[in-house]
């Protein structure tokens, strides 16, 4: 065996993290669908946590996956709160529009 | 650590009490716990230890600020029993809730890992998401919920980044072997991008311009309690979490780091004074109010060794006048549909002690001296001079005078118009809160060298 | 006894009137403060040597600070105008029924409390406090018993106090930047400092932005006519009589010792604006409609004379600021008493409404009259022992700034004696005016008094200044 | 070009593309679909790296149960047609050059850094077998491990607490 | 002794003020009266007592009280000086002031303030005595202050009336801005020598190494101050206006003693304008304009105590002629005839006013010589005294001033001799027109005609007979009393006196056929003519701009009151709300921005992202791009 990332090179790993992550943005930017949105949150971890990985076998080491295991509990933790908050909006305006969020400014 | 155990055990605690239906005693249990948990906090001071392989560390920075985050709770906790009372089925939640939330403070500011940093800074948003959203049939508190959340994970998001790049860079989640190795030379780029992006995530939870966009809306949207909760203690974790990060990741930030910081503060203190003369709910003038004094805070990075007193100081100045504020505000707008200005009309009249209560606490935070927020945004002016940044200072003046403006106009309803409408039974609680956060501000005005060394 | 204790008892008194409750506040707010004016007295026939009374405790240990007071005849003068103005005040709002008088008293001997302190204070930080201390009372003071409606009073108190905040914050940066240089805020301290021009212009015009907003020197007394006017007599008194010469005597004990070159270099320029306020007080207090209004521009002039006198950096200069500092106290204190007399049986401070009094009340007119002339500085009033002094030591440094900024002494006849003809004088008003009362009548007696007789034997106050005013020179003049 | 590299390329571009057709595309469970196969593109990646448990647990946490909460919200709230209106074209314009600055930006600071491609450690002991990771997550990482299931129970109370309905005030 | 003495003749005018202030009213107008009296009385008392001491020794008395005011470089006594100089002063201002208190009880009579009344003029010659026997300047300057403080008082004593505060206020502001210019000599003089005592200012000054530009302005100020106390060009305009005030008061502040202080501190500090003879020559053109202008106004003004009043200015301008032009003593000689004779005139004219029942206007009166027959014998001796007609008084003093004009500058002389001669014809036009002819006014007024009861008379009587002999004290045939009364004050040069020659005598000639010339003109229009001056619509021509005086009050009203008070104005309703503003405005400024800031805040979510996203973007391009 031999490290994955001779074949590889981490550099290529950022990239793709990078704009992985990136889209996960232009995501959250682009969509007024609230669940997209989330996805696209989703996108933006996996985006970190495939570079973590890639981290981890850089440095040969089993933190950056262990951190990987937090990363997955905290998000879906906030898949569910966040589908939570978002089941008592529908319930109470019957959209999911995050354009329709607009009573609070000022 | 035995403080963030007894907390989680004291959160769990709550939970069965509703089960063995002992909902009457949970508040008093919980501020009875937390005050021992207090007891037991402050016995570490002095006793630095870290904990299972330097997960946690505590020195007395953690220390003194994890008190400082038990006394806020313990207020907070206090106003929840009349606060929930008729919500009597999930009272036992919110109880539980808002003490997990203290232990992700606490998690916060005693980390020695990034891991417990990140879940530290998760779980307080979690339940800072679910608390802002609580009111399930309001849909402001539904919205404030939503756009808290969305904003939020957004910013874990670049939290998380950041941590991967640092984790990429150094090889190491430990705070120390950080430390160690970003005192050598020779680390990737990334760990640069590593920190900003932290940072920059720190700077969305503390409400920094461009980064505070949240905050007004959340904290109008969000039940008046929670909207305390935001506004001290949360923001106050955020703040020395900061803090801590910058010191304990990168002690000498490059210049440029400081250059940006500065305009921060200088953009955040502008922005949040400046918006908040135009507003006509309290709780969105807090949150402007709150935004302004993030600037402040942020002054205190740029002075990395010595300023942990003066942001200690500063922060628990800010948080007292502001659960006393809040309490007064609470225990005003309990029973109204809305929160604003003019709800406070004439109470001067109608209820001296909160009026005097809520003038004090916004004197405090205009920095008007003898209460507390004077020393702290002096001894802050002070060090961000002999840092060098009199220009940040002078910005800091600037705003402060603003601030006059808003604070002044609160206190002018209170005292020189009469009342709209009947006057309500303002609850003990409140006012017990009040006098008593009040009282601990201008103790830390009248004697702030108590404070101020503290942390030296 | 020393001044911890008359601190104390002002404070203290404070605390008490508030317990007494309305019916007796007055009384014993009168009993604290006739206390305090005792304590002072005391303090000033007994004591030889007057730094032995000067106070240092620590306080703060970072930022390093002191309560530290320091007791020298200069600022033993000014906690003697507090003190002493004070009793006359309350006295004088005997006859006024105030609403929830407790609070009202307890905030006026709060307010002495704090003036006093700022007159003492030895310690920048402790200095800044109690100057700040003092800008509160006034504020609710202002707001809550003031006249007029209350929109407009909001608007101009608030002002007022944005203002002023605003100015002294620049102070604080000052002081922020000092203790930067020096590691303490201790007086001594800072007059050793030694700064470089830049830093002192920098640090001088902090100060003065603080005190020029303060006493007021123009174009910064915008706020000073609408709040004499809007706030209630009894606030007015203290803001004219006492609080303004908490900035002139600021400028003497801290700005000019600290920075004594930058003080010499921008000499045109604040001599200039302090001699163009004269003039300009004086020339927009000619057509006030308001009688208070027309008193406070009047004060505006007055103050700018004593700000040039500060200025001059001569013992001259100094010595007469600080007769007339007292001396205007006194008699601003006085005429804004009169004003109030009036008010209260004519329900009025139009001076188009008054004129025809004198018929009807020679013994007012009699004391009115003398306030009138001491406040034009007529020889023999302690106002031209002030205005003397203070003319000559501007003659010394330019013989052109005495001739404009004596210009008040014609114009401030102009606008005061028109003030009083169009007051006091003329057919006899229709309204009865009732003969003023016993306790009036004190009041204005022992004030009148005052000014007479230390006008003809200034002496005694002028040695207790001399000492302190050489020691201020000899800072000033440190190479 | 070796096996791998190429294999990487293929699995990157399924990522990329799926991700951004699960924004792009219009109806929800299209979105939800693309979003599943980017997650297995991902868990193809871990596969790559040999980290197996992580791959499995991808599989599990994310195709599995977050994809299921995500469709089960959708179907909850029968949104499955297409009546979902687009932003604004200013701020989808907005969007896209964001989005270019964005990564422009990140990408441009990063090919800066230039690691070395081809000399990567393999010290060639075992980290990312699940033995190693056991050990790892409940030893030295004990204590995370447990706080992570504070968190947990906070999301869980949440949920609950923001869903049900309260009961009368008595 | 001596301070006792010395005090009891400063305070007694004091005490009385005092008395009658708090006790006047319940004492009563009698009592009121008596007791200012007899105050002003006992000081004259005193001075007699000083004067025959200090004119046997020749030994000047002072008297040091307490310390006052001390500046950096100098200290100054309350301190007395009684010398020649201050003596003579106190004589006549007791002496006259006596008199007139005397006049006044009856004058006052009728006057429901009559206890004010007293008290005001105890006061005045309180500080009048001040003014004389302070040792240094800055007494003087109280005096100064304080006369012009109850000149004020007294001249609005009516206070209803509001034209006559505005004639109070006036003279108050007017002799306030020349005060001012006396401060400032004052400061000079005091920054240049390190005192103001007159001894050692003397002894500085004398010595000679002072600075002649400095002591020129330092003189040049004085006079200012000169000009507004003793109503010179340009400051006069005051005193005709003060003849609002009751009549005694004219005669004894505005003719007989305070407008007279000018002089007596030219002559305290001769020293010094010695010394700057540019100054000198200032004095000396200003006071024969003065006399000019004056005296021309006076011709055509119909109002009894206003011809007097411009009568006094003439005469104070040709005092500081002589002062001008060196000749202090014959200035000093002029000011105690000019005492005399004007106060005479004063009460004179007073005692017809009082008949007529405060009417003053000349063209209602006439005839009145046989009603009152001690009024017009007086006053007829008093205006042959002003008019300069030998052996009265006025002659001599007079004379002697025309005669050192001539010596020093003949231009000088002929308008001194012009003013002569027009206060010649004025005077006798006063007198043929309120003594001779027909009675002008109405018939109720001529029921009331009555000669004035004895304490009127008594005073006039003392006063012509004065005016009669007053010359005396300086005669011009050498051996003058009075110069070498006064020669201890003046340096050497002024001892000569003129010889008197041929030249001499021709100018006394000329100087009497002047008068004679006036008195024969005013004859001729008056008398013989029968010329009443016509009703006030009808005056034109030149003759209005004269009787309006020129337009000089108008015309300051319009370059100086109007201005400062249009300036008022301005700021009032400009400057103040335009700086009020821009502090408002600076907090509108952040207002305006946070409702800018309010609408970015716009509740949308999108837009906060982007936000986030555009910070981020810009921190990463300023940190990793910017500044590589």
């Amino acid at each position: 065996m031999e490290n994955i990332l001779n074949h590889i090179g981490i550099e290529n790993y950022i990239f793709l993290s990078v704009i992985l992550f990136c889209i996960g943005v232009f995501g959250v930017l682009y969509r007024r669908n609230a669940i997209i949105v989330f996805m696209s949150i989703e996108i933006m971890l996996n985006a970190v946590n495939l570079l973590f990985v890639a981290f981890s076998t850089y440095h040969q080491d089993a933190e950056g996956q262990v951190f990987v295991f937090f990363s997955m509990a905290v998000a879906a933790a906030e898949v569910a709160v966040g589908l939570a908050i978002l089941v008592a909006i529908f319930r109470n305006i019957g959209s999911i529009d995050i354009a329709n969020l607009k009573n609070l400014k000022g | 650590m035995n403080t963030l155990i007894a907390i989680s055990g004291l959160g769990i605690f709550c939970l069965f009490a509703e089960i063995i239906n002992l909902r009457k005693a949970i508040v008093p249990v919980a501020v009875l716990g937390l005050i021992a948990i207090l007891g037991i906090t402050v016995s570490e001071f002095d006793h630095p230890s870290a904990w299972y392989n330097n997960m946690v560390i505590v020195n007395n920075f953690s220390v003194a600020f994890s008190s400082l985050f038990i006394v806020l709770t313990i207020f907070i906790l206090a106003m929840s029993g009349d606060f929930y009372k008729d919500k009597p089925s999930k009272f036992s939640d919110f109880i539980a809730i808002k003490i997990f939330l203290l232990a992700g403070a606490v998690a916060m500011v005693s980390f020695g890992n990034l891991s417990m940093f990140f879940l530290g800074i998760e779980i307080l948003s979690i339940s800072l998401y679910i608390l802002a959203g609580s009111d399930r049939l309001s849909i402001l508190s539904n919205e404030a919920g939503m756009k808290y959340f969305l904003l939020g994970s957004f910013a874990s998001g670049f939290i998380l980044f950041g941590i991967c790049l640092v984790y990429g860079a150094t090889g190491y989640f430990d705070v120390a072997e950080i430390y160690a190795l970003s005192q050598g030379a020779g680390l990737p780029v990334w760990f640069y991008f590593g920190i900003a992006m932290i940072l920059i995530g720190m700077l969305f939870k503390i409400a920094a311009a461009p980064f505070h966009f949240w905050a007004p809306d959340v904290y109008e949207g969000s039940p008046t309690l929670v909207t305390a909760t935001m506004s001290t203690l949360a923001k106050v974790v955020a703040v020395a979490t900061l803090y801590k990060l910058v010191t304990s990741l990168n002690a000498n930030m490059p210049h440029l780091f400081q250059v940006v910081i500065v305009a921060i503060a200088i953009l955040t203190m502008a922005v949040g004074n400046l918006l908040a003369l135009r507003q006509e709910n309290v709780k969105r003038m807090m949150a402007f109010s709150g935004i302004s004094h993030a600037g402040f805070m942020l002054l205190a990075l740029l002075s990395l060794t010595t300023a942990a007193g003066t942001l200690f100081y500063y922060t628990a100045a800010y948080a007292f006048a502001g659960i006393a504020s809040f309490a007064v505000i609470t225990s005003v707008t309990k029973n109204k549909a809305t929160q604003n200005v003019s709800d406070f009309n004439g109470l001067g009249k109608t209820n001296p002690v909160l009026a005097a209560v809520l003038t004090m606490s916004l004197l405090s935070m205009a920095g008007i001296p003898i209460f507390a927020g004077f020393f702290a945004k002096f001894s802050l002016f002070t060090q961000t001079i002999e840092a060098g940044y009199l220009v940040a200072v002078i910005a800091g003046v600037i705003s402060s005078i603003i601030s006059i403006g808003y604070y002044f106009k609160l206190i002018l309803a209170m005292y020189n118009k009469d009342a709209d409408a009947e006057t309500t039974s303002f609850p003990w609680v409140y006012t017990v809160v009040a006098v008593l956060a009040i009282a601990l501000n201008i103790g830390m005005g009248i004697y702030p060298g108590c404070m101020f060394d503290l942390l030296k | 006894m020393d001044v911890t204790t008359l601190l104390l008892l002002l404070f203290v008194g404070a605390v008490i009137t508030f317990i007494a409750g309305d019916k007796l506040a007055s009384k014993v707010a009168l009993l604290f403060s006739a206390a305090a004016l005792g304590v002072t007295v005391y303090l000033l026939t007994t004591v030889q040597q007057f730094s032995s009374l000067n106070v240092s405790y620590p306080w703060i240990s970072a930022p390093k600070a002191y309560f530290a007071l320091k007791v020298d005849g200069l600022s033993l003068a000014m906690v003697l105008l507090t003190t002493a103005l004070t009793p006359l005040i309350i006295l004088s709002s005997f006859a006024n029924q105030f609403k929830s008088a407790k609070n009202f008293y307890a905030l006026v001997l709060f307010m002495a409390f704090a003036m006093a302190g700022t007159f003492l204070a030895a310690d920048g930080l402790l200095y800044y406090i109690f100057w700040e201390l003092a800008l509160i009372p006034i504020y609710f003071i202002a707001l809550l018993w003031g006249n007029d409606a209350i929109e407009a009073r909001k608007k101009a108190v608030l002002k007022f106090f944005i203002y002023t905040l605003g100015g002294s914050l620049f102070m604080l940066v000052a002081f922020a930047y000092l203790y930067h240089k020096a590691g303490s805020f201790l007086l001594t301290d800072l007059y050793q400092l030694k700064l470089s021009s830049c830093e002192q212009t920098w640090i001088f015009f902090a100060f003065f932005l603080a005190y020029a907003i303060k006493i007021p020197v123009i174009p910064f007394h915008t706020w000073q006519a609408e709040v004499y006017q809007k706030a209630p007599t009894v606030g007015t008194m203290l803001l004219s009589g006492i609080m303004l010469k908490m900035g002139l005597y600021s400028v003497m004990r801290w700005q000019l010792p600290i920075a004594p070159e930058a003080a010499k270099t921008y000499m045109p320029l604040v001599l200039g604006l302090s001699i163009a306020g004269v003039i300009y007080g004086s020339i927009v207090a000619l057509r006030q409609k308001d009688l208070k209004k027309l008193l406070a521009y009047s004060s505006l002039a007055h103050v700018g004379l004593i700000a040039a006198g500060c200025y001059t950096l001569t013992y001259d200069g100094l010595s007469g600021a600080v007769s007339q500092m007292i001396a205007h106290g006194f008699v601003i204190v006085g005429l804004f008493y009169a004003a109030e007399i009036i008010y209260r049986r004519y329900e009025t401070r139009t001076i188009a409404d008054m004129g025809g009094i004198r018929t009807q009340t020679p013994k007012f007119t009699s004391l009115f009259m003398i306030l009138v002339l001491a406040s034009v500085a007529l020889p023999g009033t302690y106002n031209f022992v002030g205005e003397f002094t203070v003319l000559y030591s501007l003659s010394q440094i330019n013989v052109w700034y005495a001739v404009i900024g004596g210009t008040t002494i014609i114009l401030g006849a102009y606008y005061m004696l028109k003030m009083f003809q169009n007051v006091m004088l003329g057919e006899t008003n229709a309204k009865l005016f009732a003969d003023v009362t016993v306790g009036e009548t004190v009041v204005m007696v022992v004030l009148i008094a005052f000014l007479l007789f230390f006008g003809l034997y200034p002496k005694p106050l002028l040695d207790l200044v001399n000492p302190s005013i050489q020691e201020i020179l000899t800072q000033i003049n440190r190479s | 070009m070796s096996t791998v590299l190429l294999i990487f390329y293929i699995l990157s571009a399924v990522t990329l593309a799926t991700a951004f057709l699960t924004i792009y595309t219009k109806n929800p469970i299209h979105s939800a679909i693309y979003l599943v196969i980017c997650m297995v593109s991902i868990m193809g990646h871990y596969l790559l790296f040999n980290a197996q448990f992580l791959a499995l647990v991808q599989l599990i946490v994310y195709a599995g149960a977050i994809m299921v909460l995500f469709l089960f919200t959708l179907m909850l709230m029968n949104l499955n047609k297409e009546d979902e209106v687009h932003k604004p074209r200013m701020t989808r314009y907005a969007a896209i050059i964001v989005f270019i600055v964005l990564s422009a930006v990140l990408v441009y600071v990063f090919t800066d850094t230039k690691p070395i491609m081809g000399e990567y450690d393999y010290t060639g002991e075992d980290f990312q077998s699940i033995k190693t990771l056991g050990k790892v997550l409940l030893n030295e990482y004990m204590v995370p491990f447990e706080f992570a299931s504070i968190l947990l129970l906070a999301a869980m109370l949440g949920v609950v607490l923001v869903s049900k309905k309260e009961k009368d005030a008595n | 002794m001596e301070k006792n003495l010395v005090l009891v003749l400063l305070l007694a005018p004091f005490v009385g003020f005092l008395v009658n202030v708090f006790f006047g009213k319940k004492a009563g107008k009698g009592m009121a009266g008596a007791l200012g009296t007899v105050a002003v009385a006992l000081s004259f008392v005193l001075s007699v007592y000083f004067f025959l001491q200090v004119n046997q020794t020749a030994k000047p008395i002072a008297v040091k009280l307490f310390d006052w005011i001390s500046v950096s470089n100098f200290k100054l006594d309350f301190g007395i000086l009684l010398d020649q100089l201050s003596l003579l002063w106190l004589l006549f201002v007791t002496g006259i002031g006596s008199l007139i208190h005397l006049y006044s009880i009856s004058y006052m009579h009728d006057d429901e303030n009559m206890h004010k009344f007293f008290s005001y003029l105890n006061l005045f010659v309180f500080f009048m005595i001040t003014l004389v026997v302070g040792s240094n300047i800055l007494i003087m300057f109280i005096g100064w202050e304080g006369v012009g403080l109850c000149s004020y008082l007294l001249i609005g004593f009516w206070y209803k009336n509001q034209d006559y505060n505005d004639a109070a206020k006036k003279a108050f502001i007017m002799n306030r801005i020349g005060d001012l210019g006396f401060l400032i000599g004052i400061f000079i003089l005091g920054s240049m020598f390190s005192t103001l005592d007159y001894g050692q200012l003397k002894a500085a000054i004398t010595a000679g190494n002072a600075d002649t530009a400095k002591l020129t302005v330092a003189a040049l100020c004085l006079f200012i101050g000169a000009t507004g106390k003793s109503a010179q060009l340009p400051l006069y305009t005051w005193l005709p206006d003060a003849m609002a005030g009751p009549t005694p008061v004219s005669a004894l502040i505005h003719a007989a003693t305070m407008v007279t202080a000018g002089i007596f501190m030219i002559t305290r500090l001769n020293f010094l304008f010695d010394l700057t003879p540019f100054v000198q020559n200032i004095i000396a053109i200003v006071g024969a304009v003065t006399a000019l202008v004056a005296a021309s106004i006076g011709l055509l003004q119909n109002d009894i105590k206003k011809v007097l009043a411009y009568s006094t200015v003439s005469q104070l301008g040709l005092m500081f002629l002589a002062l001008g032009l060196g000749a202090y003593n014959v200035a000093v000689f002029h000011v105690i005839t000019h005492a005399f004779f004007k106060a005479c005139l004063f009460l004179g004219s007073g005692s017809v006013i009082h008949a007529m029942h405060h009417e003053q206007d000349m063209r209602r009166m006439g005839g009145l010589r046989k009603i009152m027959p001690i009024t017009f014998m007086t006053m007829l001796i008093a205006t042959l005294a002003i008019s300069g007609i030998p052996p009265f008084s006025g002659f001599f003093s007079k004379d002697e001033i025309l005669m050192t004009a001539f010596h020093a500058n003949i231009p000088l002389w002929v308008i001194a001799s012009l003013a002569s001669i027009m206060t010649a014809f004025y005077m006798f036009r006063l007198m043929y027109l309120t003594f001779y002819k027909d009675f002008r006014g109405t018939e109720e007024q001529k029921h009331h005609l009555h000669e004035s009861p004895g304490l009127i008379t008594f005073p006039l009587i003392v006063l012509a007979i004065l005016s009669l002999v007053g010359g005396l004290i300086s005669l011009p045939f050498g051996n003058s009393w009075l110069n070498q009364y006064l020669a201890p004050l003046f340096s050497e040069a002024h001892h000569a006196e003129h010889h008197l020659g041929t030249t001499e005598y021709t100018l006394m000639a000329i100087a009497v056929a002047g008068g004679l010339i006036g008195i024969g003109l005013a004859y001729n229009k008056y008398l013989k003519g029968g010329y009443v001056p016509k009703e006030d619509q009808d005056i034109d021509g030149f003759a209005k701009t004269v009787y309006n005086k020129y337009y000089v009050d108008e015309a300051y009203m319009a370059l100086i009151v109007k201005p400062i008070n249009g300036l008022s104005n301005f700021f009032r309703e400009t400057l103040e709300p335009a700086l009020s503003r821009l502090v408002y405005g600076l907090g509108s400024l952040a207002n305006g921005l946070g409702s800018l800031g309010s609408r970015v805040q716009n509740g949308s979510i999108g837009l906060y992202l982007f936000a986030f996203v555009i910070g981020f973007s810009a921190i990463f391009i300023y940190l990793f791009l910017a500044n590589k």
